[in-house]
Order: structure tokens, then sequence, then C-alpha cells
């Protein structure tokens, strides 16, 4: 079943084609990956399908249902979780008090907020990490903190922008990991990710961009022998 | 050497992005830094115009320690830097964003000579002289971002992803243009996406993965080396 | 109501625009340069005046005289501003920053209670006095010439921002400020230099005003709202924009108080104000 | 790894430290005797004004310290609140413990009007309009002759205390405990919010608007809903201080310098947690009410002075205000590692 489907989604910024008709859909239970180099236009794919930006046009749809120009709110609220490439996380709270916030979406009382927080936490394994400031925390345990703090809305859809962005190469693999572990509780996923090993490691499908526009779609194997995917990565000879 | 960077470390507040990386530059050489996304090779410009500071390691400028001079005094000692996506200053004319890139006294002197060779080669920014940068196209605001930097009379001249969003009409001037700057005696140290481009018109090259440094050569020993695609497109 | 009537009003809304117009350009200044909004910029605008009642009535100098030492005065207080406050809270959250400048305006303020009292003062007998007729619009002389006065400040800021080096370097620093530092522009001292600007063009200001206004510690609350304001107006930042957005507000002003109450001319630009920001956020005239 | 996750959990809710609350307690038992000690009056009128900027604060706090959005013109409220009680007691004989909540409600109606669009600005349009609306709010009661324009409102004085017209000439007592009461239910309520759902809401507001729409909060309702419990906070210290006074004016209950005090207090004490208001008036009242005895009456505002320069101060040193003295596992918020 197709969990979302995207359709010409295009926005252009002061005549920059940020992203150009891009259409793809998504099916359930599955981890469909992005790729593409810097400037390409993930991030803004990800910010016009929750509402962060306004698209120029396209058609946006969760579950067969039009999301298209909703604001953010009402999207998450319809389950639709995302994390940020630049991290967003309550600087000031603590990484429980930052969870619980999502987990008050689906649970008012405040005792068993804080007990889904905490396993959620336990999920992406900081429990020891649980009363220390956002602020205090690693950049890969920020990451994990608005992983946790996005799975606590309960949404059927998660977009994840650069998980592994920025962060230690030691820590990569338990990221890795946890994403592996995510999707095994039947969450649909969208990762934007620049590390080729882990999106041919975890994709069932791979999304690549290249100046706001789509190059290729389809199974990771396929990608890699992808010539424009190459090209767009290695760079060609012709300008040269 | 005109530039020798030695085991610096970089840490955004307790995250370090750098570990451990040496670089040198010669004279009148060009350098390719390459890597994947977020591999720190901005990081590293940035922290040789000490936008980002570092710790541990040293660098050294012309024989000359300067890990601690401030950012703004580093263009009269020869070191210009354009930054990532380019950066003109959009409400200012073309003219004026190369005025001011002739800041310090020496610069200042021989502004005219400057302005001359820099509309010799550029020529397009002789004409757009009064519009303003905001209103130029990507690859013109990066001629002339190129063009600011050259008129501060550098010695080594760091440029940052240089062919972002460019056509392969204006990627292919601004190769030239590269190659005649090296002509000068200019030194070029540039970050680079696209490998087999930035191996082609290089003379040596830097690969970085999450911030250390993983392999690097001359061009030729890097262009088709296995480790190197692996580092871009996985096994 | 006659025509003589709103000619009158129009007249001196203009006058009085262009004073606004300067006061405006200063705080604008600084903004564009850190994303500061000098709270006490009235309090400096109160400073300028009595500079100039303090040098007549202690020296005898006459107002028209003493402006430059007004101005090198307020200048000299914008570097030690910068130095002494700004610089610790330029990376500082934003309600920090508001506060610091905040209790800078209230420090200014309360300090000057106590040493000159809250008395309503005035320099007597200036050189400049008396009003002039044109047709059948009578324009107070000092009025006049403080406005001329202003606006020739203002053209002279607009001179100096966009066509000397000093200038461009403080555009550029404020549309850019990383990528000025890396062609060697010191944005510590161009912040300090923005200060001595934005707080010259007070005393140019203030010095104009003391010629006919009363003088007294709260002067300044009015003029820096009605600042506020143009510089919203105007676009955060953008220094012309300022221009026109003094001359609307001083016509609101004049205008509403004649048709409609005088004593309500705050609440005729706080409406303007609203309207603006929320219809047309970025100014009316844009950014730069 | 599974026990960390059940001892996590067999975790109290919050951090109960027994001795800040026996110390709390103590306070307010001191609190409540502290008349039958038989402070002289100046004393009484000390604490008084130390409740009152304390819960002002505490109202700035709400809308600044934890929803994040800076109000300079908080005074409206205020003024709303005064002349809600003096207006509708002088006008219809209404007794004043009923129009405490006419001006609370009336306070909240302006707070959505005001709010809805308003909250639609951000940063510095938000502060700079807020500052306006305060000044607007003295103009406009200066001019409008039904309560009494520039020269306000002399509440008719009952000829004996009265705890129905709660006005007290004899003693400043039962003002004490009216304002000491308002001042233990506030800080209760606050105390309340701030760990609640909605606290934890508006400080996710606070924090990073962006992050909070991601996590289903509709950003600009909270900032409204924030704004309204602030004012309805603000309007009944308002309506006691009329009574405490009995005699109100524009440039009195209008003044920005309310605004600007309850601002002072809050950065001083500590913004963004309950504690700052108490800790800052605490600090500041005191030293306001002994500069006017000792320096006072010569005009000059002498306070003002150490409050300008406290607030400068303390943005530069202290940014989190004097609450980030007292290390922080002493405090609810952050509990053993």
């Amino acid at each position: 079943m197709k969990i979302l489907s995207v359709e010409n989604l295009s926005r252009s910024f002061g005549g920059i084609k940020a992203n150009d008709n891009i259409s793809f859909d998504v099916e359930q239970g599955t981890i469909l990956g992005i790729i593409g180099p810097n400037g390409a236009g993930k991030s803004t794919l990800f910010d016009l399908i929750t509402g962060y930006t306004k698209a120029d046009n396209g058609k946006v749809q969760f579950f067969e249902k039009n999301i298209f120009g909703l604001s953010p709110d009402k999207i998450s609220n319809l389950g639709v979780g995302r994390t940020f490439q630049k991290l967003k996380p309550f600087a000031d709270q603590t990484l429980l008090e930052n969870v619980m916030i999502g987990a008050f979406v689906k649970e008012k009382n405040i005792k068993r907020a804080r007990d889904k927080a905490l396993e959620i936490i336990d999920f992406v394994d900081l429990v020891e990490k649980r009363h220390h400031f956002a602020k205090e925390l690693s950049t890969g345990q920020r990451k994990r903190l608005e992983m946790a703090r996005a799975m606590a809305i309960e949404p059927k859809l998660l977009l994840m922008d650069e998980v592994t962005g920025g962060v230690d190469q030691k820590t990569i693999p338990g990221l890795v990991e946890l994403i592996k572990k995510l999707k095994k509780t039947g969450v649909t996923i969208i990762t934007i990710e620049h590390n080729i090993n882990i999106i041919m490691e975890i994709s069932d499908n791979v999304l690549a961009l290249d100046q706001g526009q789509r190059i290729a779609f389809g199974p990771p194997k396929e990608i890699q022998k992808n010539k424009q995917v190459i090209d767009a990565y290695l760079g060609t000879f012709d300008a040269a | 050497m005109l530039l020798d960077i030695k085991n610096i470390d970089v840490l955004y507040d307790d995250f370090q992005v750098i570990w451990d990386v040496s670089i040198n530059v010669e004279k009148a050489e060009m350098v390719a830094l390459l890597g994947p996304n977020g591999s720190g090779k901005s990081t590293i410009l940035n922290t040789i115009s000490n936008l980002v500071e570092h710790r541990n390691g040293k660098i050294n400028f012309e024989n000359k320690l300067i890990s601690n001079i401030p950012t703004f005094k580093r263009t009269e000692l020869g070191i210009s830097h354009v930054l990532e996506r380019r950066r003109v200053f959009p409400h200012l004319t073309v003219k004026q964003n190369l005025q001011l890139g002739a800041w310090h006294p020496k610069a200042k002197d021989q502004i005219n000579q400057s302005l001359k060779k820099i509309y010799k080669i550029f020529p397009k920014l002789e004409t757009r002289s009064d519009q303003l940068a905001k209103t130029m196209s990507g690859g013109e605001q990066q001629m002339l971002a190129i063009a600011r930097g050259m008129m501060g009379l550098p010695k080594l001249l760091m440029v940052d992803e240089p062919f972002l969003g460019l056509s392969p009409m204006v990627m292919k001037d601004l190769i030239k243009i590269f190659k005649n700057i090296v002509q000068e005696g200019i030194s070029i140290l540039f970050v680079e996406q696209n490998v087999r481009l930035a191996l082609s018109m290089a003379d040596r090259g830097y690969v970085l993965e999450s911030g250390r440094l993983v392999i690097d050569g001359k061009s030729e020993d890097l262009i088709d080396n296995e480790k190197v695609t692996k580092i871009f497109l996985g096994n | 109501m006659t025509s003589e009537i709103i000619l009158q009003a129009i007249v001196t809304g203009l006058m009085m625009g262009l004073i606004y117009a300067l006061i405006a350009a200063g705080l604008s200044l600084i903004f564009g340069l850190m994303e500061i909004v000098n709270f006490a910029h009235g309090e400096h605008l109160m400073l300028s005046m009595f500079s100039s009642f303090w040098l007549w009535s202690l020296f005898g100098l006459d107002p028209l005289f003493s402006i430059p030492i007004t101005i090198l005065l307020l200048a000299f207080c914008g570097i030690l501003t910068h130095y002494f406050l700004i610089r610790y809270i330029l990376r500082a959250k934003m309600l920090i920053q508001i506060c610091a400048t905040f209790g800078l305006s209230i420090f200014i303020r309360s300090i000057a209670q106590l040493l000159w009292t809250p008395d309503f003062r005035n320099v007597d007998k200036p050189l400049l006095e008396g009003r002039i007729e044109v047709g059948s619009v009578f324009i107070g002389q000092p009025q006049l010439f403080a406005s001329l006065v202003c606006l020739l400040a203002f053209i002279g800021l607009y001179l100096f921002v966009t066509k000397t080096e000093t200038g461009l370097a403080l555009q550029a620093t404020a549309q850019d400020r990383h990528a000025a530092e890396v062609l060697g522009i010191p944005s510590n001292k161009m912040f300090a230099i923005g200060w001595a600007i934005g707080l010259g063009c007070v005393g140019v200001a203030g010095g104009m005003m003391a010629n006919y206004f009363f003088i007294f510690t709260d002067v300044g609350i009015n003029f820096a709202l009605f600042a506020f304001v143009a510089v919203a107006l105007g676009g955060f930042g953008s220094i012309i924009g300022c221009l026109y957005a003094g001359v609307i507000i001083g016509l609101v002003e004049s205008l509403g108080g004649l048709l409609i109450d005088p004593s309500f001319k705050l609440l005729y630009v706080f409406v303007i104000y609203l309207l603006v920001v929320i219809y047309k956020p970025q100014g009316l005239f844009g950014r730069y | 790894m599974e026990s960390k996750l059940i001892a996590a959990k067999s975790e109290p809710l919050w951090n109960t430290n027994n001795k800040v609350i026996s110390i709390v307690c103590a306070l307010v038992v001191l609190l409540f005797t502290l008349p039958l000690f038989g402070l002289n009056s100046f004393y009484l009128h000390l604490f008084i004004m130390i409740f009152m900027h304390a819960v002002m604060a505490q109202s700035w706090n709400v809308i600044a310290g934890f929803s994040g959005q800076i109000s300079l013109g908080h005074g409206a409220f205020f003024g709303i609140g005064a002349y809600a009680t003096s207006f509708f007691y002088m006008q219809y004989g209404i007794t004043p413990w009923i129009s405490i909540f006419f001006g609370m409600f009336i306070s909240g109606i302006f707070a959505i009007l005001i709010g809805i669009p308003m909250l639609r600005l951000s940063g510095h349009y938000f502060a700079i309009a807020t500052l306006l609306i305060g000044i607007s709010f003295q103009v406009v009661f200066q001019r409008w002759d039904l309560v009494g324009a520039a020269s306000g409102l002399w509440v008719t004085m009952t000829p004996e205390d009265s705890w129905i017209a709660l006005q007290f000439h004899s003693s400043k007592v039962p003002y004490y405990y009216v304002f000491l009461i308002f001042f233990l239910i506030t800080f209760f309520v606050v105390w309340l919010l701030s760990r609640s759902k909605l606290g934890y809401r508006l400080r996710a507001v606070r924090d990073d608007p962006q992050a909070a729409l991601s996590l289903c909060i509709n950003v600009s309702n909270y900032k409204i809903i924030a704004y309204v419990i602030s004012a309805m906070i603000m309007a009944p210290m308002g309506s006691l201080f009329a009574q405490y006074i009995l005699i109100i004016d524009p440039d009195r209950v209008f003044n920005i310098e309310i605004s600007i005090i309850v601002l002072l207090i809050t950065v001083l004490g500590g913004i963004g947690n309950v504690w700052g208001p108490i800790i800052g008036a605490s600090i500041l009242i005191p030293i306001s009410e002994y500069s006017r005895i000792y320096l006072g009456g010569t005009g000059g505002a002498v306070d003002l002075i150490f409050y300008g320069l406290i607030l400068m101060i303390i943005c530069i040193f202290r940014p989190n205000g004097l609450i980030s003295f007292i290390p922080k596992d002493i405090l609810e918020r952050k509990k053993q590692r």
C-alpha cells in the first residue's frame, strides 16, 4: 500500500529551481533513501512534504489524503514525523523533557507520557542521559534525541534528514542499527543520507536527486550502477 | 613551503569535526580538497582563515606560525578565502564588491592595476561593473567572488566549492581562469565534490572522510583510485 | 476647515518627519550592522539635547555653533556603548540584547533625572527665533532650519554609506559579516564606527531641536518610539527607507492630529505600524 | 539494559528535594506569622510590594520566560485590572472581590484581541508593538472622561475598614494577607503550569518553534494561550493595588515603568524559572524602597539608576539570572545523573 505519493512537486527560490517536478511513491513499511550531492534539493523536498516550505505546485498524498498546503503542525498530527538537518533540539530542556513533549501528542497523562518517553529513549539507547540538557549532549546523541522525539508522536511516516551527517565515524554503525530497528517496528522511513554505504545497506528504494531534479529512482543495486548517479557524485570529464 | 598545516584538530563545542589533519601547499600549486558531504573540507578552509579555531597542531604560512592571527589580518599576509556559496555582497555593485576586496593598504595602493588585471581575466565583470551583485547569475557571482578574492593580492587563494551549481560552459571558463592564476605564481587550494573534475585540473589532492585524511597524492595517482571511488560510491 | 490649515499641517508634518527620519536612520544603521535594536536611542537623543543646552547655558554657545561638539560627544558615547556593553552581548539571545539596551536606557534617563531633575528647560533667545510667513503658512525659523540640517545630514549619511570606502565596508559587514571579515574588514571596528555614526545622527537631530524644543529627561521616549516605527516601516536596516518612513510618520502625526484629535497622535502612528508590520513585514521599502 | 529502564521508570515524576520543600514550607509559615510580630507599617508595605511585584514579574515570566515572547507593554494589563475594580465599585457599587474577576476577564479578552494580530510578529517587531500598546493604553485612559481622564479615579472611601469593599484604613495587615494569599496562589498555579503538558509545550515553542511544529504544536495558538494566562495573572495585581492606594490615574497604573520593572525583576532573578521572579522581587524591591527613603525625595529616581546598571551587568555576566548561582541539582528540574 502506498503511504506517500508525491507528484510533480516544484519549488523555486529566486529563479533557482530547488525542486523541479519531483514525483515518487513510498510503500508502507519500507525505507526510501534520498541521495544527491550538495544543493541537490533533498532538504527542500522534506520541507515541501512536511509543509515547512510552500510548494509552487504539485501534489502530496498521505494515505490517499491530500496534505498539500497544510501547515506543519497539521501534517505532523496526521502522523508524519521528521528530524532536521540543522538540529533543532529544545536546548534548555532535558532529553527526557524533549521526548515527553513529543509523547504528549498521544498521551495526556504526564506519568504515562513520561514512561512512554523513557521507553523510546531506551529504544535509542540513551537512558543514562535522560536528565542531561539537550545542549549538553554530543551531536550523535542529539541526533538520537531528534529521532526519539519524532518517534514519540507515533508517526506512520518518519522523515529523517542526515542522521549520520556530522557525527563521529565510531557512532555511525549504532545509528544505522537504530534505523534498522526502527523499521522493524513498522514505521515507514524516508531518509536523506550522504553516506552511500549506509543507503545501500538500509534502503528498499533510492531516490537520487541532482540540481533539483529526479535523476533516478529504484532499488539500491540499480542506483549504484546508474551512470547519471555516478556522474552526479564523481563528476564528469565533459566540463574539463 | 607556502602553507603548512600540521596535525590540527577542530572541535565545535565538545564535538570534534577534524581529526589530526596535515596538509601543505607549495608555491604556484593547485591542490584539491576532496570528500563527500560533511567530511570537513570547508571546515579546513575556515580554519586556515581562522573563522573557526583549531586545537592542537600548527598552521604555518610562509614558514611563519599564524595560528593566532585574527581573520581580518590574514588577507594582508596573502591568504584570500572565497567562501562557500559565493557570498558576494548582494546589495553592492560589482565594482564596490571588488573595491572591498582590496582592503589592506598594499592592495589599496595597487587597486587600479588589480582592477585592470581582473577585468582582463573576467571581462564580464567590467561590462557589469555598476550592476548590483544580487542581479547577477550564479556563475557570474562565483566569478565575482573569486575576482574579489584576487583583489587582495593573495599568495594563496582558497576557494570553497567553486563549481557548485555552474553550467558546464561556465565551468570550462573557470577552469581556464584557475590555470591562469596558478601560472602567475599564485597557489590555489580548493574544495570540490566533483572528484574527476577536480583531479583533472589539480596537481595534487587530499581526500577526507568524516574529518580524517584518508588518502592523498598526485592527481594522476588518485584519479581512478579504487579507494577514492569507494569513499564516494560505497563498496 | 480651510486648505490653509491643511497645508500648514503638511508643512509642520514634513519638517518633523525629516527629524524623525534622521533619528531613525541612526537606529537603522546600528540594527542593520548587528541586528541589535538600541532601546536607549531616545535617551541618547535626550543627552544630545542636554549637551546643546549646557553648552549654551554654561559657555553661552548658541546651539547653532555647538552642534559639532554635540555630534562628537554623541559619537564618543556610541563608541563607549559598543565597547562597554554591546560587544559583550553580540552573541546573546535576543531577549538579553533587548534587556541590555533597555537597561542602558533606564540608566541614562535616571542618571539624567538625578543630575538635572525632571524640570523642563529651554534655550532662551537663541540666534534663530521667530517665524516666517510663506503665503498663508507660518513656518518657525528654528524648526525649518532644524529640518533642513537634518535633511542635509541625512543626505550626508547616505552619501557616506554608499560612496566612501568606510561606508561600503559598513554595508559589507551588515550584509555578510564573515565574507567581509575574510576580505580583511574587521567587524568589531565596523560595529564601533556604526555606533559612532548612528549616535552622531542623533546628535545632529537633538542639537538642532534644542533650539526650540523643551529639554527634559523624558523627552526622548516619544521620539524613540517614532524612530522604532520608522525603522520598521522603512524596512529594518534600510537607510533610505527611513527617510520615507520618517516623513510618513510626521505627516500622519500632524494630519491625524488636525483631522481627528491631536491627543491621539501616537495611536495613529501605532495603527500604521501594525498595518505595515502585519501585512508587509519586510517594511514598505524592503531591506537596503 | 532492561533494568536501567525499570529503574528510570520507578523514579518519581518530580525530584522532590526534601530540603527545598521544608525550606519553602518554613518560609510560608514565617510569612503568615510575620505580622504577628508587630511589623511596623513600613515593613508591611515592603512585603506587600514584594508580593505584588513578584506576581507581576511572574506574569511576565509566563509570556517571556515560558513562551519566549518579549512583551514591553505588560503594564497595560495591570492598568486594566486597576481600573476595572475601581470603576465598577464607584459606578455600580460592585465589590472588588467580584470585579477582580471582571478585570481578569477583560484583560484576557484584550490579550486575545491584541495577541491574534501581534503574536504573528516575531522578535523585535513584537517587542516594539507591545511597547506601543503599553503607551497607547496610557494615552487613551488619559483622555477617557468616563474613567476620570488624566486625573484618574478616587475610590470612594468607606468610613471604616471593610472586607467587602476591600478597604482598610487602620492597618496594613489585612492587605498583607490579601497580597500574600494572591502571591501564594499565583505561584502555585504557575508552578503547576510549568509542570503541566501546557508548560512543556510552551517551553517547546520558546526553544524552537520550528521543531514544535513537527510535534503537532500549533505555535501561534500556544503563544496566545500564554499571553492570555499572563494577562490574567497581571490584572488582579492592578485591582489589589488600586484597593491598596485608593487613587489611580493613568500615569500611575499605565506607567511604562511597570512594564520595565517586571522585566527587570524576572531577568535579574532568572527568566523562565518559577523561582526567578521571587528572587528578583525580594532583592530589587527592598533596594527600591530603601533608596527611596534614604536618597529619594529629591525628584531623582535613584533606584532606577541601580536597576539600569543591574540589568546591564546581569545581561553581560549572568544572562540566566541570579538563580544560576544556585546549583542546579537543588532545584527541581535537574535530577540525579
